[in-house]
C-alpha cells in the first residue's frame, strides 16, 4: 500500500475513542484508495495542527471555533457532517434530585444548589466549552481567572471561567471524556458528556460505571461536527484535492449511511446531518 | 593445642587449584610464618583462614569447630580472627575511623572507641594522622594503619599477609616488635606470610613453605635457575659457570629450577692449584650472619649462593668479609624443583 | 525562536504574579515527588545491595526481571493500582484514589526498579575488598551493606537523582491515580500536558521552564552537599 | 484478580492470533526506542566520558545541567521538537512531525542526559589508576577513555538498559512527535494509552504484558552476553 | 647530561605540602634511587615526573623541555617515560594483551605485538600466565607483570615504584638484574624507590634521600626513637638502655627521632672494667656486610646498630659475629630529626 495516498487528519479524541474511524476509514480506502493516517487530540490542538499546517484536514466538534478558522483563512470550507448530543449524567442516588429533567441549566442549577460533585472536563474541549455556555446561562455567580502569557512579544491574557464558590464540589479535571466519566463515578458525582463516550463506558466496558442518564433532550444539547480542508493557500504543501474528496465521500449518501448504521452496543452514536436518511 | 586443623583442603579459582594442602596443623599462641614464592597461595589460604572466602573440598578445623566447605564460611567466627590483607583498603572517611570501625561493630561505646583507636595509632606511628582522610594515605601509611585497625580489636588471631612490604625500614621493625609483644603478652596467636625470609627467622616458632598450592620442604634460599648440560649428567647454574656433575642423569627441557642445600656446601679457601675444578666455584664473601646456632655465609660468585657452617670451624679458616673462597657443591646438595606453570 | 522567547518571558510573569493556583501545583509536585523518591529510594537501595551482596538460587534472573522493569509502562502501573484502590477495589474504601497519596503509591512502584538496578550497578562494580575488610573487622551483614553502601554513595546518589528526575517529569500516573483534579491532585507536567492539550504551547512550556528550574535547583542543592562531602 | 487473569489471557491470545496490526506496532515500538537507545549511546556515553575526564571552568556546572535534564519532561521535548519539525519550523519541509523518526528524534532527546549522567557516574567512581595506566603507557585521550570505559562497562550498561526501558514505554514523546497513527506511528505504549482512553482496561494491560515480555526477551538476551563476557 | 632538572618544586594535596624539593638533577643513562621513609613523598615525585600528576609550583626540566606547573602535564612527553606503580592495576583482560596495550598505542601491528609482549613476559618469568585473566593475579604477579607491561615499550625512563615489594627473592633478583641489564645495555634511564637499602647501594649510581617531601641527607640506618632526658642533656635510646650525653641541651617534648652516623661510632672489644660507662651500649655481633670499601657492622644492643669501620681496622680487632663488643656513641654522631606530623 506504499503506493497509495496518504491523508493526515487531526481529529478529536471521541471520533477515534469511539470507533467511528475504525469503520469509516476502511471503506474510505476502498472507494477511493485514500489512506488517511489519524492524529487523535483535544479539539484545541487539532485545530491548532491544521493552523501549522502538519495535516490536509481537520475533523472536529466545535461550530464557532470552526468558522473562525475558516474565516481567518486556515481551511477552505467546513462541511457538517454529523452530531450527536450531550448529556448530564449522574449517579443513582441522584442527590440534586435532576433525574427525568430536560433543562440543562436547571439541573447544573440544582447539582450546585446541593452542592454535590459535578466533574469538568476542564480542558478547553467542546464539551469543556458547551459545559461552560450552560453555567453562564444559569446566571449563577461565577469566577474568571486571568493568565498572562506573551505571544510574539505582546501579552496575551487568558480568560478561564469556573461556577464561584465551587472548590469543595467542582472538580476541574483537564482530561478526556473518558477518565472524566470515571472520575464522576469514583466521587459519585455528575458530568456532561457525549453519549456516546457514555454508552462506550456504560455498556462497552468490562468495568461499566455506574452511572445515569440524568438530564437529556435539551436542545442546547447538540454537539456538531464538521470536516475542514486546510487552505493550500496558507499551506502550498497540503494535499488538498485528497482532502476534498474525503469531505465529498464523508458527506456522500455512502459515507452518510455508514454513520447512520454505526451502533456500539446496539445503540446509535452519530447522526448524520448532510443528507436525511429515513430512520426505520 | 591446634588453632586450625587441615586436612586435603583444596581452594580451586577460575578454574585452576589454587591450593592443594594434604595436612597442616597451627599452634595456638604462636607465630606461625608462611612463606612462598608469589603465586603459591598464602594470601587464598588467608582468606579462608579469616572465613572470608570459601574452600573448595577438604576440612578445616578452627578451634575445635569444623567449618564445611559446602557452607558460606560461618560469620560468628569472624569476630575471633582478623585479617591484615597484602594490599589493603581504607574506607573514605578519617585514620581514626577507620580504626574504630571494627570497635563499633562490637558495640564499644564511641569514646573509649576513640581512645582506643588512638592508642593503636600510636603504636603503628600514625597518631599524627588520626583525622586525615584514610584512603589518600601513601603505600605504607595505609599499611601500617590497617595492622593498627586489626590489633584494636585485640583478636584471638591475627592474620598479616606481608606486612611490612612497603613499609619502611624504621616502621618495619616497631611492627615487628609489636607484633612479637601482642603474642608474647597477650598471647595472640598470628599467623604471617612474607618473601623476607631473614628477619621472620627469628620471630616465628613455626615456618610453613607453600609451593604452587602445596605445603613442600623449605628451599627458601639457593635456589637458582639452571640449564641441563647436552648428556643429561651436568646442571649449568650460570651462563658462564662451570658444570656440576649430577649423581644421575636426568631428562627435561628448558631451564630448571635447582636448589642447593646450605648445609651441604662446603667453603675452601682459594687454591690455585685447583682452580676451576669441577663442582665448585670461586666467589668473594659479601657478608656474615648468626643464624641459630650456625654461621650464614653469603657468597657472590656470579649468583648469590649461602653455606652455612659452625661458628667453630668459622675461626679455624680466618676468613673475613672481601676474601675470595671456593664452594663445593657436592651432588647430594642438589635438589631439583617442579617448574613453576599456569594453569 | 520567537517561540521560546516568549515562553521564557511568560514563565518569568508566572512566577513574579506569584499565583496561588501555581504554587499550589508546584506543591503538589515537590510533595508527590520527593515522597516517591523517598519511598522508592528505602526500598530499592536495600534490593540493590541485597541483590549484589546475597548469593541465592535464581539471583540472575531476579536480575533480569528487575532489569525489564526498567520499562514498566506507566498506564500498567497506573491500572494496576487502580484496580486496588477504585471504590470497587480492596482498598477502596480508605477512598485513595484521586489523591496524593495514590500518586505517590504508583510512582514509587515505577522507580522502584531504577533505584535498584542502578544501586545494583554502583555496588556490583565496588572493589571487592570494601565489602572483605568490614566483614573481617567484624561487621554483621547490615554493616557491612552499609559500609559498601557509603563507598558507592556517589553512584547510589545518582541513582536516586534518576529517579527523582524520572517522577518530577512523570504525566501518566499521575494523571490516572491524581486524576489532575485543579487545586488537588494537580502537578507540573500534568498542568503542562493539559496546556499543551488546550494548544497553549507557549503556557505549556512555561511551565516546562518553571519544572526545570525547580529541578535545577534541587540539583544544585544536593551538588552542593555533594561538594561538602567529597572533601 | 480476575482483571489480571483475563489481561494474561487476551495477551496470549493476540500473540497466538499474530495479529498484523499488533506485530506492527510491535515493529515500530523496538525500531523507534532502539533508534534512540542507539543514538543516545553514541552522544550520551562519549559525554559522560569527556564529563569524567576533561577537566574545564564550569564542569560542575555541566553536570549539574544534565543532571537536571533527567527531569526533562516529556511535553517540553515534544514542543521543543515540534517547533523545529512542524511545518512552519526550519525543518517543516522534511516533512517529518507524525513520523517514526520525529519520535527517534524526541526519545534520544530525552535520554541524552540519563545516557550522560549514568555513564558518568559509572566512570567516576573507577580507580583512578586505570586512567593513569593508560597514559603512563602512552594512550591518547581517546584510548584511555575506552580503556577506563571497558572497566567501567557493566555500569555503562546499566545506563543504557534505563535508557531503553525508559524509552520503551514512553508515551508522552511519542504521542505529541509521532501522533500515534495506526499503521504508521503507532507504538505499544500510544496503543495502550489509547485502549485506556478507550475503557479497554483488559486489552491495555494485555498489550502492557506483551510490552514487558518483550523486554524481558531484550533484557534476557543482554544478561547472556553480560554473562559471557563477565568469564 | 641532566635527564630532570627540578627547582623549588612543590606538590600540595588536600592541604598538605607533600613535596617540596628546593634543587634537584637526575641524570641520563644511569640509575637513581629515591629512598625515605613512608608518606616522604616517593610515589607523589614519581606521578609527577611520569607525567601524570600536576605540580603546584617552581620548575620541572625534562630533556631540556620546560614543564610547566600552571598545565596539564604534557601528554606528548608520556610517551619516552613509563611509570610501574607502587600497586599496579591490571586492565580486565588477559596478560598478554595488558602487556601489548602500550605498543597497540604506538601502532605496532598485531603479530609483532604478541611477540614482543612474550617476550617481555618471559623475562619477568611470568610467560606461563600469557593468557590468564590479568585482574585475578595474585599480589607479586601483578608486580612483575605490571613491570613487562612497561618494558615492553623500551622507553627512554623507566621509573620503578617499589618495583621488588611483595615479590618473592628469586624474582626480585631476576627483576633487579632485568633492571641493571636495560641501564648498561640500552642506556635506559631508571628512577627507582625502594626501603630495602641494601641492594639498591650496588645498583645506583645516584642516591636521593627524601623526607616529610625534602632532600635530606641520607640518615637510612640507625634511626631511632628516643626519649630526652630530664635536664635535656642526656637521650635515652631504649627505656631500660644507658643516657647519652648531648654536645648541647635540648628542649623537647614526647618523643624524638634521632639517627646515629655510622661513620662516628667506635666498636671496642668488651671492657669488663668499663663496663656500663657513659655514651657506650653493648650488644652482640650478628652480621658484617661489605659495603663499597668499607665494612658494616650489625650489633644487636637491645636496638639494632649499624657501625661502619674499615677492613683493615677489622682484622686487627679478631671478632667475629656472635661476639659481645661495646659501642661508643659520641656526641658528633647524634643528628636530632624533626618528627614526622599529619597536616
Ligand atoms: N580468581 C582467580 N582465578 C584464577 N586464578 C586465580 C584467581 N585468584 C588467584 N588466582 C591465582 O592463584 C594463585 C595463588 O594466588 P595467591 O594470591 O594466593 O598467591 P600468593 O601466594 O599470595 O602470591 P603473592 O606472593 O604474589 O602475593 C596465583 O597464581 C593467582 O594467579
Ligand atoms: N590527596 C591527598 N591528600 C592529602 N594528603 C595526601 C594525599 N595524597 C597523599 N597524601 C599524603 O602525602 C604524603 C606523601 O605521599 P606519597 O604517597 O608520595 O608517599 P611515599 O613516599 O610514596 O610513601 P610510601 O613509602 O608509604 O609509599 C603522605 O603522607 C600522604 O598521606
Ligand atoms: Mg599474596
Ligand atoms: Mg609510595
Amino acid at each position: 500500500w506504499a503506493q497509495n495516498p496518504v491523508l493526515v487528519m487531526s481529529t478529536t479524541t471521541s471520533t477515534q475513542a469511539s470507533g467511528l474511524l475504525d469503520v469509516l476509514l476502511p471503506e474510505l480506502e476502498k472507494d477511493t484508495g485514500i489512506k488517511v493516517k489519524v492524529i487523535a487530540k483535544g479539539t484545541g490542538a487539532a485545530l491548532k495542527d491544521g493552523m501549522d499546517g502538519n495535516v490536509d484536514v481537520v475533523f472536529v466538534h466545535a461550530k464557532e471555533r470552526e468558522h473562525e478558522f475558516v474565516q481567518q483563512g486556515y481551511g477552505t470550507m467546513r462541511f457538517a457532517v454529523m452530531h450527536n448530543d450531550f448529556v448530564i449524567v449522574g449517579p443513582p442516588a441522584d442527590p440534586a434530585k435532576i433525574a427525568g429533567s430536560k433543562n440543562a441549566a436547571d439541573s447544573l442549577k440544582k447539582i450546585a444548589a446541593s452542592a454535590s460533585p459535578f466533574i469538568s472536563r476542564g480542558d478547553d474541549s467542546g464539551t469543556h466549552i458547551m459545559e461552560l455556555d450552560l453555567w453562564k446561562s444559569t446566571g449563577l455567580p461565577m469566577d474568571s481567572k486571568v493568565t498572562s502569557t506573551t505571544q510574539s512579544g505582546k501579552q496575551v491574557d487568558k480568560v478561564s471561567i469556573s461556577p464561584a464558590d465551587a472548590a469543595k464540589w467542582y472538580f476541574s479535571i483537564g482530561q478526556g471524556m473518558g477518565k472524566t466519566l470515571i472520575f464522576a463515578d469514583e466521587k459519585r458525582g455528575y458530568a456532561l458528556t457525549d453519549r456516546g463516550t457514555y454508552i462506550k463506558y456504560k455498556y462497552g466496558s468490562d468495568t461499566p460505571v455506574d452511572l445515569e442518564i440524568l438530564c437529556e433532550d435539551d436542545p442546547v444539547l447538540h454537539n456538531i461536527y464538521g470536516v475542514i480542508p486546510v487552505n493550500p493557500a496558507k499551506h502550498p504543501h497540503v494535499k488538498h484535492d485528497l482532502a476534498m474528496q474525503f469531505c465529498q465521500w464523508l458527506v456522500s449518501p455512502k459515507g452518510q449511511a455508514l454513520i447512520n448504521g454505526y451502533q456500539l452496543v446496539g445503540k446509535q452514536l452519530f447522526f448524520p446531518d448532510a443528507i436525511t436518511i429515513q430512520t426505520p | 593445642m591446634s588453632l586450625y586443623k587441615m586436612e586435603n583442603l583444596r581452594a580451586v579459582l577460575g578454574n585452576k587449584t589454587v591450593l592443594d594442602i594434604d595436612s597442616l596443623t597451627v599452634e595456638k599462641g604462636v607465630i606461625t610464618a608462611f612463606m612462598g614464592p608469589n603465586g603459591s597461595g598464602k594470601t587464598t589460604l588467608f582468606n579462608i583462614l579469616a572465613f572470608l572466602h570459601r574452600f573448595h573440598s577438604g576440612s578445616l578445623v578452627f578451634d575445635g569447630i569444623t567449618v564445611l566447605c559446602s557452607q558460606a564460611p560461618p560469620a560468628r567466627l569472624r569476630q575471633r580472627v582478623v585479617l591484615v590483607p597484602q594490599e589493603p583498603i581504607m574506607f573514605s572517611s578519617s585514620v581514626e575511623k577507620n580504626v574504630a570501625f571494627g570497635l563499633k561493630c562490637r558495640g564499644v561505646p564511641p569514646a573509649a572507641r576513640m581512645r582506643l583507636a588512638h592508642q593503636a595509632l600510636d603504636e603503628v606511628g600514625m597518631l599524627g594522622f588520626a583525622k586525615a582522610a584514610a584512603h589518600r594515605l601513601s603505600g605504607g601509611e595505609t599499611k601500617r594503619v590497617a595492622l593498627a585497625r586489626a590489633i584494636v580489636l585485640e583478636p584471638e588471631v591475627l592474620l598479616c599477609d606481608e606486612p611490612t612490604a612497603g613499609v619502611d625500614s624504621q616502621n618495619r621493625r616497631i611492627i615487628l616488635e609489636l607484633i612479637a609483644r601482642l603474642n608474647a603478652q597477650r598471647g595472640m596467636s598470628v599467623l604471617i606470610t612474607s618473601h623476607n625470609a631473614p628477619w621472620l627467622t627469628g620471630l616465628a616458632s613455626q615456618m610453613v613453605h607453600l609451593d604452587l598450592g602445596r605445603i613442600v620442604k623449605p628451599f627458601a634460599e639457593n635456589t637458582f635457575s639452571a640449564l641441563l648440560g647436552p648428556d643429561g649428567h651436568s646442571l649449568l647454574l650460570t651462563p658462564s659457570g662451570p658444570e656440576v656433575l649430577l649423581e644421575k642423569p636426568l631428562a627435561a627441557d628448558g631451564p630448571l629450577t635447582v636448589s642447593l642445600d646450605p648445609e651441604q656446601l662446603a667453603l675452601l679457601p682459594i687454591d690455585p692449584q685447583k682452580a676451576g675444578s669441577e663442582n665448585s666455584l670461586e666467589g668473594t664473601i659479601t657478608g656474615i650472619w648468626l643464624k641459630a646456632d650456625r654461621l650464614l655465609i653469603k657468597v657472590n660468585a656470579g649468583v648469590e649462593l649461602l653455606v652455612s657452617i659452625s661458628p667453630a670451624h668459622w675461626k679455624t679458616q680466618n676468613l673475613g668479609p672481601g676474601d675470595i673462597v671456593q664452594i663445593k657443591i657436592t651432588a647430594s646438595s642438589i635438589r631439583i624443583l617442579p617448574e613453576q606453570k599456569a594453569r | 525562536m520567537g517561540f521560546f522567547w516568549d515562553s521564557l518571558v511568560s514563565a518569568i510573569n508566572l512566577l513574579l504574579a506569584a499565583d496561588s493556583e501555581l504554587i499550589h501545583i508546584v506543591g503538589v509536585s515537590l510533595t508527590v515527588s520527593s515522597s516517591s523518591t523517598l519511598l522508592a529510594s528505602l526500598a530499592g537501595i536495600p534490593l540493590g545491595l541485597f541483590l549484589g551482596f546475597v548469593n541465592f538460587l535464581g539471583k540472575r534472573v531476579v536480575i533480569t526481571l528487575f532489569q525489564t522493569l526498567l520499562a514498566l509502562p506507566t498506564v500498567v502501573v497506573g491500572l494496576f493500582v487502580y484496580v486496588f484502590i477504585s471504590r470497587r477495589g480492596i482498598f477502596g474504601p480508605f477512598d485513595l484514589l484521586y489523591t496524593k497519596t495514590a500518586i505517590v503509591i504508583g510512582q514509587t512502584i515505577l522507580i522502584i526498579p531504577v533505584v535498584t538496578v542502578l544501586t545494583l550497578a554502583a555496588i556490583s562494580r565496588m572493589d571487592r575488598r570494601y565489602k572483605d575488610t568490614a566483614l573481617t573487622l567484624g561487621a554483621g551483614p547490615f554493616t557491612t551493606a552499609r559500609a559498601v553502601a557509603w563507598e558507592a554513595r556517589f553512584g547510589i546518589m545518582a541513582a536516586v537523582a534518576a529517579a527523582f528526575g524520572r517522577v518530577i517529569a512523570e504525566v501518566g500516573i499521575s494523571m490516572m491515580l491524581g486524576g489532575n483534579a485543579k487545586g488537588f491532585t494537580r502537578t507540573m507536567p500534568t498542568a503542562m500536558a493539559l496546556e499543551y492539550d488546550k494548544g497553549e504551547f507557549v503556557l505549556s512550556i512555561a511551565l516546562g521552564i518553571i519544572l526545570l528550574a525547580l529541578a535545577l535547583g534541587v540539583n544544585g542543592f544536593l551538588q552542593f552537599f555533594q561538594g561538602r562531602a567529597r572533601q
